[in-house]
């Protein structure tokens, strides 16, 4: 292996030759891929005006005009699936951002600080940890108002202590190595030590808990929409979608909640094992 | 001339309260109406006695079993009212052997002498006047039937006999008789009241009531079930069945799956989505008795271009009925025409004067240029989105909603859709400061005694005589007139006609637009039968003839 | 002759790979007669240990094995899984290189000693206890009783590696597989350790395959010496001669390594000037101790050293003697309770305050670390390592002036200009330390502190670091100052040794005198420990018991 | 005092100190949520007289600090207040619920601990084929929503197949578990798959340990090693997981609650709220912080009783 490809290629390099050994994977990336693609262009993929009515027949079962069917309300499926999946998967990314922000922010923070800062941080973390993202939602609900945005803040908040946690051992290991000391003795300021050296060596794990986190408020989401304190109608997404047609799953009209469910869960499927691979990868490079 | 209109104002809107607070359902195909169902209003009485029946409410949880200050299915079976809702809304004597006027503003009720609360102790004129007193306080959910009583405590309710209590007016009232078919009227112990105070009707202290059915002690076990046994002194005849159980699910189909599969022998009130279900192979089958039950939305605002008449009427002509019927409903339910639902009239004694004034009402139609163009003559600038509140986690509301939402889209009208926790959207009906931002709030509800004035004193009179649901500030003289004249009647066919002359005006002015009239839902067990199956349920004991088949 | 105890023949060892399978083992022939012992000597990747443990059955699931392995005469290959374990069990014995991983941490020392007796052999609980307290007074260790019910953690790592060896005991195995059993221990230690070794085999008559990269000590305690590199042996010789049979070059480079060969070097020209001067210095840890209590445990105590301009100092000490500390202290990687710092007329009795600061210190000081993978951040080629330490203190040079400098650093350490682009994980453990040094060295500094920076290194790196730094020291004029465990390394490069123990100094003087005249006896038992020509360990009484130590995380880790 | 006295003592600390916190937290993030005098008035509009009831009766002219400390010692000698709703004591509310919850909890505990525990050694030690399967088990485990799954197990198994009751409670032991077992699956599901996942995980990290080395080369029955020193070094960490995640299952709860209409305290938490009944919001979110933060506790203590090194901080011989 020559020195270019080292130098220019070893993530991608990595990641073609992950995909070879290992087609789960390559199918994960192909259908996240494809839902993002989807979640960005549902609006111009969508045949009909989501929130239309009567376009189709009442519950109607699928058909050619409608692949997905249609809801209780005359309104095409497959559309409103289409541009749910924007509402659906942006809202956990922003979930996962969020906390992602906040947590390897008081992570870092405590790690490099230490001291009271760290306790202070930790005693913060277990606080939040302590109290159950269910409890946060309806708190939150209540003061932000229904829609989307009460949720998503709820559940940022509810997993800081997961990524703060995780960040904070994975911080507090990396700042024990050597070369971290090594950087200090250089005479290297430490901003430059903390932005240049340790927040680049804590991407991969973060990453992987991206990965992973996004699923889980995929689903979290779509219970709090189940419990009625999610995304508020007509907007589709796929919890509420789901949720709304509990009903027609007794009725004999599982239409409007099967479809939704199966992408939800796929999402979840393949993010979930994009992460479990990163994770891997991020210890790979750890060793 | 003011205290009379505030009086006249409020008869109904506890009850629309209580309703529009919880959550009624709905149904599905609808083109078919009247083929395939006849209308029911009371079961044959039953047969044979039956230890236990599970009973399911589907409006939750109630608060209080406190009749002064709840309105829901259980109480009826509890406490009676001192005269007795028919099933098909006509009043007949119940624990008042009579209750008449004797001269305008003079009534006087006539106690049966062999009513026994259940501890056995017999009901006395000091028990009725203490019972009717709990509703001469404004935090009673039927304070506006009594608005009209003359407050000096000592002059407007009195016991002149030992089976005698008289009431008098500070003005002549034509709809408190019928008030007191309702839980306005309901029957209960004095001693047992001063004892427990604020605590009344609560799972700790209970009641001491005089209907078929007896809350125990500790029978309310609260987030779980109340249990009720029979009354076997009951004064019409003892109950057939021994123990009535009521559980609460509020989750539609999780009681539908209940009960077709008889783990739950029976609810009224079940969600017309599920009717397919319900008509299906199962334990039971669905009852379709008359209701005052509409579904209607208006306007919440002075401000808006809601509040403006034009708006709602192209709104009006936006909507088909047909379609929000087959939709929302699934075809349980029927078009009408205006606020006042025919069922609320139907056993009075003018009601052929009511029938010609509503027939002269115009059917809704569907124009869409029509409404548009009035949207446009309205002047309103509706570049602004208008925002319609309803109360989330019902489906037959979230539909309409979209519904509405839908038709305005056709008519160049953007609304938005705010569904709001079951607190908030109660708190707009007293609370202004929860209405700024909202322009429409969809409703359904019901009227449990006969009566047409209720709706129309509650939305069309100004507020300061009543109208305290008048948010977008309507005021026609006429109206107002017709309205307080109509209360003040002497006689039943001079209320009718200043009733149907006040409707001519203001229903053309959709202070609600009227989406649709539904049917009272009971599933029953086919084991089982005897069920009040129209909305007369609200104020009789439903189950009293509840038994084997 | 009765027939070997161990027998390997043409062994490969072939282990999966994302490019294909590898073949890390080569035809390896080896062979271990009754009470003989052999040593299998090699540096780092050599296939030592591999072929050990293809012999133990412990290679991973996936990797796969040709070839013969015989015990007692019997062919390993056609035997079930069930007769395997128990001729392994009965046969052999193997003792690891880290005692501590290698004891369950939640089974105290008496279960680990019955285990195998109670479960493997079937003997009663208690004749199984009396056998394990046996065991252990056989290895030196006082007070079995006690030991047996302590869990490893409140164990030394020389009692716990005796512990081991008094397990294989247990089942009285023909062989004991040695795999660098010494190599994480103190000199002393190893002596203790391979004392017993001796001891043993004197009496029971136990065959020993021994696996080091150490080849001095396996000629010490060895019969026979194979030595292999690159997953071949490449010659057996008789320990006794082997300084003379060697014939493979490589076999030779690793004993001029190991051995006491190379010429001292002749003193720097003498600067008047004191570059350090480090007075009454002092520093302790609060540490949790086994029972929970907290207790303080003195690194430094009352340490005075001065060193002069371009001067050459070590401090040789075992691990907790202190010798890290002091020269994280002198760096401002650690705060001293008390005791005065002064580097170059300023005061560096606590740590730097602020980037400038620590600027101005970085100019005159540099320290290069014992682990040059870990001392490296494994994300930056070694241009971007070297540009970033160039430009710390040049800022605003341009990139060419910064390259040029780079370039210039890598010239001055060795290393090839086109490793440039390549990550820590693309080089060897020598090129990586080259690398550490050039980045020392981007600050022209006038003292250069080496904490163990050979010590992970494999022999023949050593060499080659050891002679770089010489070097470097002469073209440049850098002060030294050593930090090590190793003696050997203090004769190549030092002027002045200090030795410390426990914190304190013992004695201090010129390398001569150290190491050829030494007067305290700690230094002498040092350097008698050292594996030499004709070395014989021995067992010195009362240091059977353990020697408090600590493993201490850097304290930059806030708790 | 010994180690562990310490550290349970230790611990106890911290654990009082994170609920008082919480509780402040949750106290002061209802008063901001709610508007008791709305509540109280139950749908009805307020007159001044019944709003200075009110006042006085729930102490709301009394500064937060205040209120807040009447409400913490009151809840600490028992008395939780009075629903605003209900009128009654909100202990005789959560009291009941509280049961049925912890009857599913504890049938969702023991169906984690036996397939997720199980499913975890199973995948640990019967091989690639065995693992391979068990992991694509759980990937789709942990992608199925509780409430899916719950609709699912309705529709086949209590309306098509109707071997389960689909709503309530039940009476008796055996009518009680009958209605629990469709609940704890859908509750069980994903934690299933998360807890097999850290067993295999911490098992395979045992088994590849070099005292498991040890254990092999001197020949220990394979059972024992597995036993003794590999699934017994693992426990702490699947222990320490099974805590957390069963620590969780109170509140998860109220999904499975919901959809199968069972009467718990996380039904009863999202209905208070609806109804903004916050005595009871605040009760039920105490109580589900305390449980989380006690069994988290107590799964520390386990854990540090199988691995008593794991508390102490440096070695020393």
């Amino acid at each position: 292996m020559s020195v270019a490809q080292i130098a220019n290629g070893t993530v991608p390099a990595a990641a073609r030759r992950v995909a070879r050994r290992d087609p789960t994977f390559l199918v994960a990336v192909i259908a996240f891929g494809v839902i993002s693609v989807v979640a960005l262009a549902g609006p111009w993929l969508a045949p009909y005006d989501p929130n239309e009515l009567y376009v189709g027949p009442l519950n109607g079962a699928p058909s050619l005009e409608h692949p997905f069917g249609t809801d209780d309300l005359g309104r095409d499926i497959l559309s409103r699936v289409l541009v749910g999946a924007a509402a659906s998967v942006f809202a956990p990314a922003v979930v996962v951002v969020l906390s992602t922000i906040l947590g390897v922010g008081l992570a870092l923070a405590a790690a490099w600080f230490g001291g009271w800062v760290s306790g202070g941080i930790a005693r913060l973390v277990d606080v939040i940890f302590a109290i159950p993202g269910l409890v946060i939602a309806v708190l939150a609900v209540t003061i932000f108002g229904k829609g989307l945005a009460a949720p998503v803040i709820a559940l940022a908040i509810a997993y800081i202590p997961i990524i703060a946690r995780l960040t904070r051992t994975a911080a507090a290991r990396e700042l024990a190595k050597p070369y971290i000391a090594a950087l200090r003795v250089q005479g290297v300021s430490s901003p430059a030590i903390c932005f240049r050296h340790l927040v680049p060596a804590m991407i991969p794990i973060v990453a992987a808990q991206m990965a992973v986190g996004f699923g889980y408020a995929m689903l979290d989401l779509a219970a709090i929409s189940f419990l009625g304190l999610g995304q508020q109608p007509p907007s589709p997404d796929w919890g509420s979608m789901i949720a709304a047609g509990q009903a027609g799953i007794l009725a004999g009209a599982p239409e409007q909640s099967v479809f939704p469910a199966i992408l939800v869960v796929i999402t979840v499927l393949a993010v979930g094992i994009i992460g479990a691979r990163v994770t891997d990868w991020a210890e790979e490079k750890e060793r | 001339m003011k205290r009379t209109a505030l009086a006249a104002g409020a008869v109904a809107g506890a009850a629309l309260l209580a309703l529009t607070a919880c959550t009624p359902r709905d149904a599905d195909d609808a083109d078919v109406v009247g083929d395939d169902f006849e209308i029911v209003d009371a079961q044959p009485a039953g047969t044979q006695a039956v230890d236990e029946v599970t009973w399911a409410i589907v409006e939750g949880e109630p608060a209080t079993l406190n009749p002064a200050a709840s309105a829901n299915l259980i109480i009826p079976n509890l406490c009676d009212n001192l005269l007795s809702l028919q099933p098909d809304f006509s009043i007949e004597p119940g624990v008042a052997e009579r209750a008449e006027f004797v001269d305008p503003v003079t009534f006087v009720i006539t106690l049966r002498d062999d009513v026994t609360f259940w501890d056995g102790s017999p009901v006395t004129a000091d028990d009725v006047v203490y019972s009717l007193q709990q509703n001469t306080n404004p935090a009673s959910q039927w304070y506006g039937a009594f608005a009209l009583v003359d407050p000096d405590p000592t002059a407007g309710i009195a016991a002149t006999g030992p089976n005698e209590v008289t009431v008098r007016f500070i003005a002549p009232d034509s709809t408190f008789r019928d008030a007191l078919a309702g839980q306005g009227g309901a029957v209960m112990q004095k001693a047992f009241g001063e004892a427990n105070g604020a605590a009344v009707g609560t799972p700790d202290a209970g009641l001491m009531c005089t209907g078929p059915f007896e809350l125990q002690d500790g029978g309310w076990t609260p987030g779980s079930e109340i249990v009720t046994i029979a009354n076997e002194d009951y004064w019409n005849g003892a109950p057939l069945v021994g123990t009535l159980t009521y559980t609460f699910v509020s989750d539609g189909s999780t009681l539908a799956t209940a009960l077709t599969q008889g783990e739950i022998d029976g609810a009224i009130n079940v969600s017309p989505g599920s009717r397919a279900v319900f008509e299906g192979d199962g334990a039971g089958s669905l009852t379709v008795g008359h209701s005052t039950a509409s579904y209607s939305f208006g306007p919440a605002s002075a401000t808006s271009a809601a509040a403006n008449p034009k708006i709602r009427q192209a709104l009006n002509l936006a909507i088909d009925r047909d379609q929000y019927l087959e939709t929302v409903v699934n075809g349980l339910g029927y078009v009408q025409k205006t606020i006042v639902p025919e069922f609320s009239f139907h056993s009075m004694e003018a009601s052929g004067t009511y029938q010609e004034g509503y027939d002269a009402l115009a059917e809704p139609e569907v124009d869409l240029e029509a409404a548009t163009a009035l949207v446009e003559e309205s002047g309103e600038d509706v570049s602004r989105p208008l925002v319609v509140a309803v109360p989330s986690g019902a489906k037959e509301f979230q539909q309409t909603a979209a519904i509405i939402q839908s038709a305005g889209k056709q008519i160049g009208l953007d609304i938005r859709i705010d569904e709001m926790q079951a607190s908030d959207f109660g708190a707009l009906f007293y609370d202004p400061s929860k209405r700024e931002g909202v322009d429409f709030v969809a409703t359904q509800g019901y009227l449990e005694t006969p009566g047409v004035l209720g709706y129309p004193s509650l939305f069309m009179l100004p507020p300061e005589m009543g109208g305290i649901f008048n948010w977008s500030g309507y005021e026609n003289p006429e109206v107002t007139e017709h309205l307080l004249a109509a209360r003040n009647a002497t006689d039943p066919e001079t209320a009718a006609r200043e009733f149907t002359a006040a409707q001519e005006v203001f229903a053309p002015d959709m202070l609600q637009v009227t989406l649709a009239g539904t049917y009272q839902l009971t599933y029953l067990s086919d084991e089982l039968t005897g069920v009040t199956t129209s909305i007369a349920a609200y104020s009789s004991p439903w189950a009293l003839h509840l038994g084997g088949k | 002759m009765t027939a070997p105890v161990l027998e390997v023949e043409r062994l490969d060892i072939v282990a999966p790979g994302p490019e294909g399978p590898r073949r890390l083992v080569t035809d390896t022939t080896l062979s271990v007669a009754r009470g003989e012992a052999v040593g299998l000597v090699g540096e780092s990747g050599s296939g030592k240990t591999l072929t050990l443990r293809a012999v133990a059955g412990l290679l991973p699931d996936d990797f796969t094995t040709q070839g013969r392995i015989r015990i007692d005469g019997q062919d390993l290959g056609g035997m079930t899984a069930t007769a395997l374990r128990a001729l392994r069990a009965r046969r052999i014995g193997m003792v690891f290189q880290t005692p501590r991983a290698h004891l369950n941490p939640l089974r105290t020392i008496g279960d680990f000693m019955t285990e195998a007796l109670v479960h493997v052999a079937g003997e009663r609980p208690d004749v199984a206890a009396t056998r394990a307290r046996h065991l252990l007074d056989e290895v030196g260790i006082t007070d079995p009783d006690r030991r047996m019910r302590q869990y490893p953690a409140e164990l030394s790592g020389g009692l716990l590696q005796r512990v081991m060896i008094a397990a294989t005991l247990a089942m009285d195995p023909d062989i004991l597989l040695a795999d660098e059993i010494t190599t994480a221990l103190d000199v002393t230690t190893q002596e203790e350790v391979m004392a017993v070794l001796a001891d043993l085999r004197a009496h029971r008559d136990l065959s020993l395959l021994f696996v080091t990269h150490d080849l001095a000590l396996a000629g010490t305690v060895c019969d026979r010496v194979n030595v292999m590199q690159r997953g071949r042996i490449l010659e057996t010789l008789r320990a006794g001669s082997m300084r003379r049979d060697a014939r493979e070059e490589y076999t030779k480079v690793l004993m001029s390594a190991s051995l006491d060969e190379a010429p001292p070097l002749e003193p720097a020209t003498e600067s008047p000037r004191p570059l350090v001067t480090i007075e009454h210095l002092r520093k302790s840890y609060q540490v949790r101790g086994a029972t929970g209590r907290r207790e303080t445990l003195v690194a430094v105590d009352d340490l005075s050293i001065e060193m002069a301009s371009g001067g050459s100092l070590g401090i040789v000490g075992e691990s907790g003697s202190g010798k890290s500390t002091t020269a994280r202290m002198l760096l401002g990687l650690e705060r001293p309770d008390r005791g005065t710092i002064t580097v170059d007329g300023q005061d560096w009795s606590r740590p730097a305050r602020g980037s400038a600061d620590r600027r101005v210190r970085a100019k005159i000081a540099q320290m290069v670390f014992q682990d040059p993978y870990q001392s490296l951040d494994r994300r930056q080629t070694v241009r971007q390592c070297l540009a970033e330490a160039v430009r710390v203190h040049r800022p605003r040079q341009s990139a060419e002036v910064v390259d040029g400098r780079v370039r210039e650093l890598m010239r001055q350490v060795r290393l090839d200009e086109g490793l440039a682009a390549r990550r820590p994980r693309a080089l060897s453990g020598g090129q990586r330390q080259r690398v550490a040094i050039a980045r020392a060295l981007a600050a022209d500094p006038e003292l250069l502190v080496l904490d163990e920076a050979v010590s992970a290194l494999d022999v023949t790196t050593q060499v080659e670091i050891l002679t770089l730094l010489d070097t470097i020291r002469r073209e440049t004029g850098v002060a030294l100052l050593m930090i090590t465990h190793d003696l050997t390394v203090i004769r190549r490069l030092c002027d002045e040794v200090v030795v410390m123990r426990h914190g304190r100094i013992e004695e201090r003087g010129t390398a001569a005198q150290i190491l050829d005249a030494p007067t305290a006896e700690y230094t002498r038992m040092l350097l008698e420990s050292i594996p030499r020509e004709g070395w014989t360990p021995r067992r010195r009484l009362g240091r059977t018991r353990s020697q408090p130590t600590t493993t201490r995380s850097s304290a930059m880790i806030p708790e | 005092m010994n180690v562990l006295t310490r550290t349970v003592l230790g611990r106890l600390g911290g654990m009082l100190l994170t609920l008082i916190l919480a509780s402040m937290v949750i106290y002061s993030a209802v008063l901001l949520t709610g508007d008791p005098i709305a509540a109280l008035a139950g749908g009805a509009k307020p007159t001044p007289e019944l709003v200075e009831q009110i006042r006085a009766e729930y102490h709301l002219d009394d500064p937060v600090w205040s209120r807040y400390w009447q409400w913490l010692t009151g809840a600490i000698q028992g008395d939780f207040g009075r629903s605003f709703v209900y009128k009654t004591p909100v202990v005789s509310l959560v009291g009941p619920r509280f049961g049925i919850t912890l009857q599913l909890v504890l049938l969702t505990v023991l169906l984690i601990l036996v397939f997720g525990v199980g499913s975890g050694i199973l995948a640990a030690t019967r091989g690639r084929v065995v693992d391979r399967t068990i992991a694509a088990m759980t990937s789709l485990g942990m992608a199925l929503p509780t409430f899916v799954v719950a609709i699912l197990l309705i529709w086949v198994f209590a309306k098509s197949l109707g071997w389960f009751p689909v709503y309530g409670e039940g009476e008796g032991v055996w009518d009680r578990l009958w209605h629990l077992v469709l609940p704890a699956i859908s509750l069980a599901v994903l934690f299933i798959a998360y807890v097999s996942r850290v067993t295999r995980g911490s098992l395979v990290a045992q088994l590849h340990s070099e005292h498991v080395d040890t254990a092999r080369v001197r020949g220990i029955p394979r059972r024992r090693i597995f036993g003794v020193h590999v699934f017994r070094n693992a426990s702490p960490q699947i222990l320490a997981i099974a805590g957390t995640t069963i620590a969780g299952l109170f509140a998860a709860s109220a999904i499975a609650e919901v959809a199968f209409g069972l009467g718990g305290i996380g039904s009863l938490l999202v209905q208070a709220a609806a109804r903004a009944d916050l005595p009871v919001v605040q009760i039920v979110s105490l109580l589900l912080v305390t449980i989380f933060v006690v069994l988290n506790a107590v799964a520390d203590l386990i854990s540090a009783i199988i691995d008593p090194s794991s508390v102490g901080g440096g070695r020393t011989s």
